[in-house]
Protein backbone atom coordinates (compact mmCIF):
# COMPACT_ATOMS: atom_id res chain seq x y z
CA UNK A 1 0.00 0.00 0.00
CA UNK A 2 1.38 2.93 -1.15
CA UNK A 3 0.07 7.21 -1.43
CA UNK A 4 3.05 9.35 -2.67
CA UNK A 5 2.95 13.27 -3.41
CA UNK A 6 5.58 14.14 -6.60
CA UNK A 7 6.70 17.72 -7.25
CA UNK A 8 7.91 16.28 -10.45
CA UNK A 9 6.14 15.08 -13.47
CA UNK A 10 6.00 10.82 -13.89
CA UNK A 11 5.33 8.25 -15.99
CA UNK A 12 2.10 6.25 -14.74
CA UNK A 13 2.87 3.23 -16.96
CA UNK A 14 6.39 3.13 -15.04
CA UNK A 15 5.15 3.48 -12.07
CA UNK A 16 2.64 0.71 -11.95
CA UNK A 17 5.48 -1.30 -13.16
CA UNK A 18 7.81 -0.63 -10.32
CA UNK A 19 4.82 -0.95 -7.83
CA UNK A 20 3.73 -4.63 -9.62
CA UNK A 21 7.31 -5.85 -9.32
CA UNK A 22 7.08 -6.08 -5.36
CA UNK A 23 4.03 -7.61 -5.76
CA UNK A 24 3.56 -11.67 -5.36
CA UNK A 25 2.82 -12.53 -9.21
CA UNK A 26 0.56 -15.38 -9.71
CA UNK A 27 -1.35 -14.14 -6.50
CA UNK A 28 -3.25 -10.99 -8.66
CA UNK A 29 -5.78 -11.78 -11.55
CA UNK A 30 -6.79 -8.23 -11.74
CA UNK A 31 -5.65 -4.89 -12.02
CA UNK A 32 -7.77 -1.71 -12.47
CA UNK A 33 -5.57 1.79 -12.84
CA UNK A 34 -6.95 5.01 -13.50
CA UNK A 35 -4.36 7.60 -14.77
CA UNK A 36 -6.13 11.49 -14.64
CA UNK A 37 -3.69 13.57 -16.49
CA UNK A 38 -4.25 17.17 -17.62
CA UNK A 39 -6.32 18.41 -20.11
CA UNK A 40 -6.10 21.76 -22.48
CA UNK A 41 -9.41 22.81 -22.07
CA UNK A 42 -11.75 23.21 -19.32
CA UNK A 43 -15.25 24.62 -18.98
CA UNK A 44 -14.99 25.99 -22.30
CA UNK A 45 -11.75 27.66 -22.30
CA UNK A 46 -8.47 26.71 -23.90
CA UNK A 47 -5.85 25.97 -20.54
CA UNK A 48 -2.24 26.65 -21.02
CA UNK A 49 -0.97 25.56 -17.80
CA UNK A 50 -2.13 24.75 -14.21
CA UNK A 51 -0.57 24.86 -10.74
CA UNK A 52 -1.53 22.25 -8.01
CA UNK A 53 -1.32 23.13 -4.50
CA UNK A 54 -1.98 21.14 -1.72
CA UNK A 55 -1.59 20.83 2.17
CA UNK A 56 1.71 18.52 2.08
CA UNK A 57 0.87 16.69 5.52
CA UNK A 58 -3.08 16.89 5.67
CA UNK A 59 -3.15 15.58 1.55
CA UNK A 60 -0.44 13.18 1.98
CA UNK A 61 -2.45 11.60 5.15
CA UNK A 62 -5.30 11.75 3.54
CA UNK A 63 -4.44 10.04 0.93
CA UNK A 64 -2.91 7.12 3.05
CA UNK A 65 -6.52 7.29 4.70
CA UNK A 66 -8.52 6.05 1.79
CA UNK A 67 -5.69 3.74 0.83
CA UNK A 68 -6.24 1.82 3.89
CA UNK A 69 -10.16 2.70 3.92
CA UNK A 70 -10.02 0.66 0.27
CA UNK A 71 -8.11 -2.47 1.43
CA UNK A 72 -10.39 -2.81 4.63
CA UNK A 73 -13.65 -2.24 2.42
CA UNK A 74 -12.26 -4.59 -0.58
CA UNK A 75 -10.74 -8.26 -1.17
CA UNK A 76 -7.79 -6.02 -2.62
CA UNK A 77 -3.99 -7.62 -2.36
CA UNK A 78 -2.72 -4.11 -2.75
CA UNK A 79 -3.50 -0.47 -3.60
CA UNK A 80 -1.20 2.17 -5.05
CA UNK A 81 -1.93 6.33 -5.20
CA UNK A 82 0.52 8.74 -6.66
CA UNK A 83 -0.31 12.48 -7.25
CA UNK A 84 1.34 15.22 -8.49
CA UNK A 85 1.45 18.73 -7.25
CA UNK A 86 3.04 22.57 -8.50
CA UNK A 87 3.35 23.41 -12.37
CA UNK A 88 1.83 21.81 -14.63
CA UNK A 89 1.66 21.26 -18.40
CA UNK A 90 -1.32 20.02 -20.65
CA UNK A 91 -0.84 16.20 -21.06
CA UNK A 92 1.25 15.87 -17.95
CA UNK A 93 -0.26 13.12 -15.67
CA UNK A 94 -1.43 14.01 -12.44
CA UNK A 95 -2.63 11.31 -10.33
CA UNK A 96 -2.41 7.56 -10.95
CA UNK A 97 -4.41 5.25 -8.38
CA UNK A 98 -4.59 1.26 -9.18
CA UNK A 99 -5.63 -2.08 -6.98
CA UNK A 100 -4.64 -5.20 -7.07
CA UNK A 101 -6.90 -8.25 -6.31
CA UNK A 102 -7.94 -11.88 -6.88
CA UNK A 103 -10.98 -10.58 -9.14
CA UNK A 104 -12.19 -7.80 -11.14
CA UNK A 105 -15.02 -6.63 -9.22
CA UNK A 106 -13.16 -5.54 -6.08
CA UNK A 107 -10.29 -3.93 -8.35
CA UNK A 108 -12.67 -1.71 -10.09
CA UNK A 109 -14.72 -1.05 -7.22
CA UNK A 110 -11.16 -0.34 -4.73
CA UNK A 111 -9.73 1.81 -7.92
CA UNK A 112 -13.28 4.29 -8.48
CA UNK A 113 -13.25 4.58 -4.55
CA UNK A 114 -9.89 6.48 -4.24
CA UNK A 115 -10.22 8.22 -7.23
CA UNK A 116 -13.90 9.77 -6.08
CA UNK A 117 -12.99 10.27 -2.35
CA UNK A 118 -9.44 11.94 -3.82
CA UNK A 119 -11.19 13.87 -5.91
CA UNK A 120 -14.29 15.40 -3.79
CA UNK A 121 -12.14 15.22 -0.36
CA UNK A 122 -8.40 15.50 -0.76
CA UNK A 123 -6.68 18.88 -0.44
CA UNK A 124 -5.82 20.10 -3.51
CA UNK A 125 -6.16 23.30 -5.16
CA UNK A 126 -6.12 24.00 -9.11
CA UNK A 127 -4.78 27.22 -10.32
CA UNK A 128 -5.88 27.27 -14.04
CA UNK A 129 -3.82 29.67 -17.01
CA UNK A 130 -6.26 30.86 -19.85
CA UNK A 131 -6.11 33.05 -22.63
CA UNK A 132 -7.89 35.44 -20.11
CA UNK A 133 -5.18 35.04 -16.99
CA UNK A 134 -5.17 32.62 -14.19
CA UNK A 135 -8.64 31.54 -11.98
CA UNK A 136 -9.21 29.17 -9.40
CA UNK A 137 -10.72 26.19 -10.55
CA UNK A 138 -13.59 26.20 -7.67
CA UNK A 139 -14.20 29.47 -9.10
CA UNK A 140 -14.85 28.69 -12.73
CA UNK A 141 -18.04 27.89 -13.89
CA UNK A 142 -18.39 23.98 -12.93
CA UNK A 143 -18.70 21.12 -15.03
CA UNK A 144 -20.73 17.79 -13.20
CA UNK A 145 -17.87 15.64 -13.54
CA UNK A 146 -15.08 17.41 -15.28
CA UNK B 1 -2.50 29.53 24.58
CA UNK B 2 -0.46 29.19 20.72
CA UNK B 3 -1.53 27.94 17.64
CA UNK B 4 -0.44 27.82 14.29
CA UNK B 5 -3.06 29.07 11.50
CA UNK B 6 -2.45 28.31 7.66
CA UNK B 7 -4.29 29.49 4.85
CA UNK B 8 -4.35 28.20 1.09
CA UNK B 9 -5.45 28.66 -2.08
CA UNK B 10 -7.93 31.35 -3.10
CA UNK B 11 -8.40 32.20 0.67
CA UNK B 12 -4.69 32.81 0.92
CA UNK B 13 -4.66 35.32 -1.61
CA UNK B 14 -8.25 36.91 0.12
CA UNK B 15 -6.81 37.45 3.74
CA UNK B 16 -3.45 38.00 2.15
CA UNK B 17 -1.67 35.33 4.86
CA UNK B 18 0.17 32.05 4.38
CA UNK B 19 0.76 31.18 7.65
CA UNK B 20 0.53 33.16 11.03
CA UNK B 21 1.05 32.22 14.81
CA UNK B 22 -1.47 33.22 17.05
CA UNK B 23 -0.96 33.55 20.97
CA UNK B 24 -3.72 34.31 22.77
CA UNK B 25 -5.77 33.18 25.48
CA UNK B 26 -9.74 34.50 24.44
CA UNK B 27 -9.79 31.59 21.62
CA UNK B 28 -12.09 28.54 21.94
CA UNK B 29 -12.82 28.07 18.34
CA UNK B 30 -12.31 27.66 15.04
CA UNK B 31 -14.44 30.81 14.29
CA UNK B 32 -12.31 32.52 16.96
CA UNK B 33 -9.11 31.63 15.29
CA UNK B 34 -9.92 33.08 11.92
CA UNK B 35 -11.71 36.58 13.34
CA UNK B 36 -8.32 37.12 14.93
CA UNK B 37 -5.81 35.69 12.29
CA UNK B 38 -7.79 37.85 9.76
CA UNK B 39 -8.45 40.76 11.45
CA UNK B 40 -12.34 40.35 11.47
CA UNK B 41 -12.98 39.75 7.87
CA UNK B 42 -15.88 37.67 6.76
CA UNK B 43 -15.69 33.82 6.65
CA UNK B 44 -16.58 33.27 2.55
CA UNK B 45 -19.45 30.55 2.04
CA UNK B 46 -17.99 26.82 2.00
CA UNK B 47 -14.99 27.48 3.63
CA UNK B 48 -13.45 24.10 4.98
CA UNK B 49 -11.52 24.26 8.38
CA UNK B 50 -8.70 21.09 9.43
CA UNK B 51 -7.48 21.05 12.81
CA UNK B 52 -4.23 18.73 12.93
CA UNK B 53 -5.20 17.52 9.61
CA UNK B 54 -8.51 16.38 10.46
CA UNK B 55 -11.95 18.09 9.30
CA UNK B 56 -13.66 20.10 11.49
CA UNK B 57 -16.34 22.56 11.89
CA UNK B 58 -16.46 26.10 12.70
CA UNK B 59 -17.79 25.84 16.09
CA UNK B 60 -15.08 22.75 16.94
CA UNK B 61 -12.90 23.46 19.96
CA UNK B 62 -9.17 24.37 19.87
CA UNK B 63 -6.23 23.70 21.92
CA UNK B 64 -2.77 25.25 22.58
CA UNK B 65 -0.01 23.76 19.76
CA UNK B 66 -2.91 22.99 17.18
CA UNK B 67 -2.41 23.79 13.73
CA UNK B 68 -5.42 25.39 12.20
CA UNK B 69 -6.04 25.63 8.58
CA UNK B 70 -8.47 27.37 6.40
CA UNK B 71 -9.50 26.54 2.43
CA UNK B 72 -11.60 26.70 0.02
CA UNK B 73 -13.05 23.81 -1.41
CA UNK B 74 -11.35 21.42 -2.97
CA UNK B 75 -10.85 21.07 -6.67
CA UNK B 76 -8.47 18.30 -6.71
CA UNK B 77 -6.27 16.19 -8.36
CA UNK B 78 -8.41 14.59 -11.74
CA UNK B 79 -11.02 14.49 -14.39
CA UNK C 1 -10.14 1.59 -31.86
CA UNK C 2 -7.94 -1.23 -31.76
CA UNK C 3 -8.96 -4.78 -30.62
CA UNK C 4 -5.92 -7.43 -31.32
CA UNK C 5 -5.02 -11.37 -30.27
CA UNK C 6 -1.80 -12.03 -29.76
CA UNK C 7 -0.14 -15.63 -29.56
CA UNK C 8 2.84 -14.34 -27.64
CA UNK C 9 3.22 -12.69 -23.87
CA UNK C 10 2.80 -8.78 -24.04
CA UNK C 11 3.62 -6.26 -21.33
CA UNK C 12 0.57 -4.23 -20.72
CA UNK C 13 2.35 -1.13 -19.50
CA UNK C 14 4.49 -1.35 -23.12
CA UNK C 15 1.04 -1.47 -25.13
CA UNK C 16 -0.80 1.37 -22.85
CA UNK C 17 2.40 3.96 -23.72
CA UNK C 18 2.27 2.72 -27.25
CA UNK C 19 -1.54 3.25 -28.00
CA UNK C 20 -1.82 6.20 -26.24
CA UNK C 21 1.27 7.79 -28.22
CA UNK C 22 -1.36 7.77 -30.87
CA UNK C 23 -3.65 9.84 -29.19
CA UNK C 24 -4.24 13.30 -29.29
CA UNK C 25 -2.65 14.45 -25.58
CA UNK C 26 -4.64 17.40 -24.05
CA UNK C 27 -7.76 15.75 -25.04
CA UNK C 28 -8.46 12.89 -23.05
CA UNK C 29 -8.17 13.48 -18.62
CA UNK C 30 -9.19 10.10 -18.10
CA UNK C 31 -7.55 6.80 -18.61
CA UNK C 32 -8.61 3.24 -17.29
CA UNK C 33 -7.57 0.63 -17.82
CA UNK C 34 -7.72 -3.09 -16.74
CA UNK C 35 -5.03 -6.28 -16.85
CA UNK C 36 -6.63 -9.72 -16.37
CA UNK C 37 -3.26 -12.07 -15.42
CA UNK C 38 -2.62 -16.14 -14.89
CA UNK C 39 -3.25 -17.01 -11.07
CA UNK C 40 -1.29 -19.76 -9.72
CA UNK C 41 -4.72 -20.93 -8.33
CA UNK C 42 -8.40 -21.08 -9.03
CA UNK C 43 -11.55 -23.12 -7.50
CA UNK C 44 -9.35 -24.56 -4.97
CA UNK C 45 -6.34 -25.95 -6.74
CA UNK C 46 -2.96 -24.55 -7.38
CA UNK C 47 -2.74 -24.57 -12.06
CA UNK C 48 0.32 -24.45 -13.12
CA UNK C 49 -0.65 -23.84 -16.87
CA UNK C 50 -3.14 -22.69 -19.11
CA UNK C 51 -3.86 -23.03 -22.53
CA UNK C 52 -6.60 -20.36 -23.94
CA UNK C 53 -7.97 -21.53 -26.99
CA UNK C 54 -10.08 -19.72 -29.35
CA UNK C 55 -12.10 -19.23 -32.91
CA UNK C 56 -10.18 -16.38 -34.53
CA UNK C 57 -12.04 -14.95 -37.02
CA UNK C 58 -15.06 -14.91 -34.87
CA UNK C 59 -13.22 -14.06 -31.74
CA UNK C 60 -11.78 -11.19 -33.03
CA UNK C 61 -14.94 -9.34 -34.73
CA UNK C 62 -16.26 -10.21 -31.47
CA UNK C 63 -13.74 -7.69 -29.66
CA UNK C 64 -14.21 -5.66 -32.30
CA UNK C 65 -17.67 -5.26 -31.79
CA UNK C 66 -17.11 -4.60 -28.19
CA UNK C 67 -15.38 -1.67 -28.86
CA UNK C 68 -17.80 -0.18 -31.24
CA UNK C 69 -20.43 -1.01 -28.89
CA UNK C 70 -18.56 1.07 -25.84
CA UNK C 71 -17.65 4.19 -28.46
CA UNK C 72 -20.99 4.51 -29.24
CA UNK C 73 -22.21 4.17 -25.87
CA UNK C 74 -20.09 6.42 -23.94
CA UNK C 75 -18.58 9.93 -24.90
CA UNK C 76 -15.11 8.28 -24.94
CA UNK C 77 -12.32 9.57 -27.40
CA UNK C 78 -10.75 5.82 -28.13
CA UNK C 79 -10.75 1.93 -26.67
CA UNK C 80 -7.94 -0.58 -26.90
CA UNK C 81 -8.19 -4.47 -26.32
CA UNK C 82 -5.12 -6.86 -26.39
CA UNK C 83 -6.41 -10.68 -25.21
CA UNK C 84 -3.77 -13.56 -25.64
CA UNK C 85 -3.95 -16.97 -26.83
CA UNK C 86 -2.46 -20.40 -26.46
CA UNK C 87 -0.11 -21.16 -23.78
CA UNK C 88 0.18 -19.33 -20.33
CA UNK C 89 2.05 -19.77 -17.20
CA UNK C 90 1.36 -18.10 -14.14
CA UNK C 91 1.83 -14.37 -14.03
CA UNK C 92 1.44 -14.02 -17.78
CA UNK C 93 -1.17 -11.08 -18.53
CA UNK C 94 -4.00 -12.62 -20.41
CA UNK C 95 -5.98 -9.53 -21.01
CA UNK C 96 -5.64 -5.44 -21.21
CA UNK C 97 -8.67 -3.37 -21.79
CA UNK C 98 -8.62 0.40 -21.53
CA UNK C 99 -10.78 3.44 -22.33
CA UNK C 100 -10.07 6.99 -22.44
CA UNK C 101 -12.21 9.99 -22.14
CA UNK C 102 -12.41 13.84 -21.45
CA UNK C 103 -13.79 12.90 -17.91
CA UNK C 104 -13.41 9.20 -15.30
CA UNK C 105 -16.92 8.40 -14.79
CA UNK C 106 -16.94 7.18 -19.18
CA UNK C 107 -13.51 5.74 -18.68
CA UNK C 108 -14.37 3.65 -15.90
CA UNK C 109 -18.34 2.91 -17.68
CA UNK C 110 -16.60 1.85 -20.80
CA UNK C 111 -13.46 0.12 -19.71
CA UNK C 112 -15.90 -2.25 -17.29
CA UNK C 113 -18.31 -2.80 -20.38
CA UNK C 114 -15.74 -4.33 -22.20
CA UNK C 115 -14.22 -6.94 -19.96
CA UNK C 116 -17.73 -7.61 -18.86
CA UNK C 117 -18.62 -8.16 -22.42
CA UNK C 118 -15.77 -10.40 -23.27
CA UNK C 119 -15.37 -11.97 -19.93
CA UNK C 120 -18.90 -13.51 -20.49
CA UNK C 121 -19.29 -13.80 -24.13
CA UNK C 122 -16.05 -13.82 -26.01
CA UNK C 123 -15.07 -16.89 -27.72
CA UNK C 124 -12.59 -18.18 -25.69
CA UNK C 125 -12.10 -21.52 -23.80
CA UNK C 126 -9.49 -22.30 -20.84
CA UNK C 127 -7.55 -25.29 -20.30
CA UNK C 128 -6.19 -25.34 -16.64
CA UNK C 129 -2.95 -27.53 -16.12
CA UNK C 130 -3.32 -29.11 -11.99
CA UNK C 131 -1.82 -31.53 -9.68
CA UNK C 132 -4.97 -33.91 -11.13
CA UNK C 133 -4.16 -33.50 -14.79
CA UNK C 134 -5.55 -31.01 -17.32
CA UNK C 135 -9.29 -29.62 -17.09
CA UNK C 136 -11.55 -27.14 -18.85
CA UNK C 137 -12.61 -24.31 -16.49
CA UNK C 138 -16.09 -24.59 -17.89
CA UNK C 139 -16.51 -28.08 -16.21
CA UNK C 140 -14.49 -27.01 -13.03
CA UNK C 141 -16.39 -25.97 -9.79
CA UNK C 142 -17.87 -22.41 -11.01
CA UNK C 143 -16.85 -19.49 -8.76
CA UNK C 144 -19.12 -16.43 -8.68
CA UNK C 145 -16.79 -14.13 -10.43
CA UNK C 146 -13.74 -16.09 -10.87
CA UNK D 1 -25.61 -27.72 -49.94
CA UNK D 2 -21.68 -27.88 -48.44
CA UNK D 3 -21.27 -26.34 -44.77
CA UNK D 4 -17.84 -26.20 -42.84
CA UNK D 5 -18.54 -27.26 -39.29
CA UNK D 6 -16.29 -26.27 -36.46
CA UNK D 7 -16.11 -28.15 -32.99
CA UNK D 8 -14.12 -26.52 -30.37
CA UNK D 9 -12.71 -26.97 -26.80
CA UNK D 10 -14.44 -29.63 -24.61
CA UNK D 11 -16.69 -30.36 -27.65
CA UNK D 12 -14.11 -30.91 -29.64
CA UNK D 13 -12.72 -33.50 -27.48
CA UNK D 14 -16.14 -34.91 -26.74
CA UNK D 15 -17.40 -35.78 -30.43
CA UNK D 16 -13.69 -35.96 -31.69
CA UNK D 17 -13.72 -34.06 -35.00
CA UNK D 18 -12.38 -30.43 -35.03
CA UNK D 19 -13.72 -29.43 -38.03
CA UNK D 20 -15.42 -31.20 -41.44
CA UNK D 21 -17.23 -30.56 -44.31
CA UNK D 22 -20.61 -31.39 -45.18
CA UNK D 23 -22.40 -31.97 -48.90
CA UNK D 24 -25.75 -32.70 -47.90
CA UNK D 25 -29.14 -31.74 -49.61
CA UNK D 26 -31.31 -32.50 -46.47
CA UNK D 27 -29.50 -30.05 -43.84
CA UNK D 28 -32.23 -27.14 -42.85
CA UNK D 29 -31.23 -26.02 -39.13
CA UNK D 30 -28.23 -25.68 -37.34
CA UNK D 31 -29.35 -29.17 -34.95
CA UNK D 32 -29.18 -31.11 -38.64
CA UNK D 33 -25.95 -29.89 -39.15
CA UNK D 34 -24.78 -31.37 -34.92
CA UNK D 35 -26.72 -35.01 -35.66
CA UNK D 36 -24.85 -34.89 -39.27
CA UNK D 37 -21.54 -33.84 -38.13
CA UNK D 38 -21.54 -36.20 -34.97
CA UNK D 39 -23.60 -39.25 -36.20
CA UNK D 40 -26.19 -38.50 -34.19
CA UNK D 41 -25.20 -38.14 -31.19
CA UNK D 42 -26.89 -35.97 -27.66
CA UNK D 43 -26.32 -32.17 -27.81
CA UNK D 44 -24.73 -31.47 -24.38
CA UNK D 45 -26.66 -28.54 -22.40
CA UNK D 46 -25.43 -25.37 -23.08
CA UNK D 47 -23.58 -25.92 -26.47
CA UNK D 48 -23.98 -22.62 -27.76
CA UNK D 49 -23.31 -22.68 -31.91
CA UNK D 50 -22.76 -19.80 -34.77
CA UNK D 51 -23.21 -19.30 -38.16
CA UNK D 52 -20.53 -17.41 -39.89
CA UNK D 53 -18.87 -15.79 -36.53
CA UNK D 54 -22.94 -14.63 -35.35
CA UNK D 55 -24.56 -16.82 -32.13
CA UNK D 56 -27.26 -18.23 -33.29
CA UNK D 57 -29.89 -20.93 -31.90
CA UNK D 58 -30.07 -24.51 -32.74
CA UNK D 59 -33.77 -23.92 -34.68
CA UNK D 60 -31.84 -21.22 -37.08
CA UNK D 61 -31.50 -22.25 -40.59
CA UNK D 62 -28.32 -22.57 -42.73
CA UNK D 63 -28.12 -22.24 -46.23
CA UNK D 64 -25.21 -23.00 -48.70
CA UNK D 65 -21.54 -21.76 -47.85
CA UNK D 66 -22.65 -21.28 -44.60
CA UNK D 67 -19.64 -21.56 -41.27
CA UNK D 68 -21.04 -23.68 -38.50
CA UNK D 69 -19.24 -23.97 -35.19
CA UNK D 70 -20.25 -25.51 -31.85
CA UNK D 71 -18.88 -24.88 -28.90
CA UNK D 72 -19.33 -25.58 -25.06
CA UNK D 73 -19.87 -21.65 -22.30
CA UNK D 74 -16.81 -19.84 -22.90
CA UNK D 75 -14.64 -19.27 -19.98
CA UNK D 76 -12.64 -16.66 -21.14
CA UNK D 77 -10.21 -14.23 -21.02
CA UNK D 78 -9.97 -13.05 -17.38
CA UNK D 79 -10.81 -13.29 -14.10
Amino acid sequence: MSAELRGEAFEPTTELQAFEARLDAGKYGACVSFVGSMRDFNAGDDVSAMSLEHYPKMTLQFLETICEEAKSRWDILDCLIIHRYGDLQPSDPIVLTAAWSAHRHEAFEACRYLIEELKTRAPFWKKETTESGERWVHDAPSTPDS
Amino acid sequence: MSLEVRFFASLREQVGVSEITLDAASIKTVEDVWQLATNGQAIPDNTLCAINMDYVRLDASVKDGDEVAFFPPVSGGSV
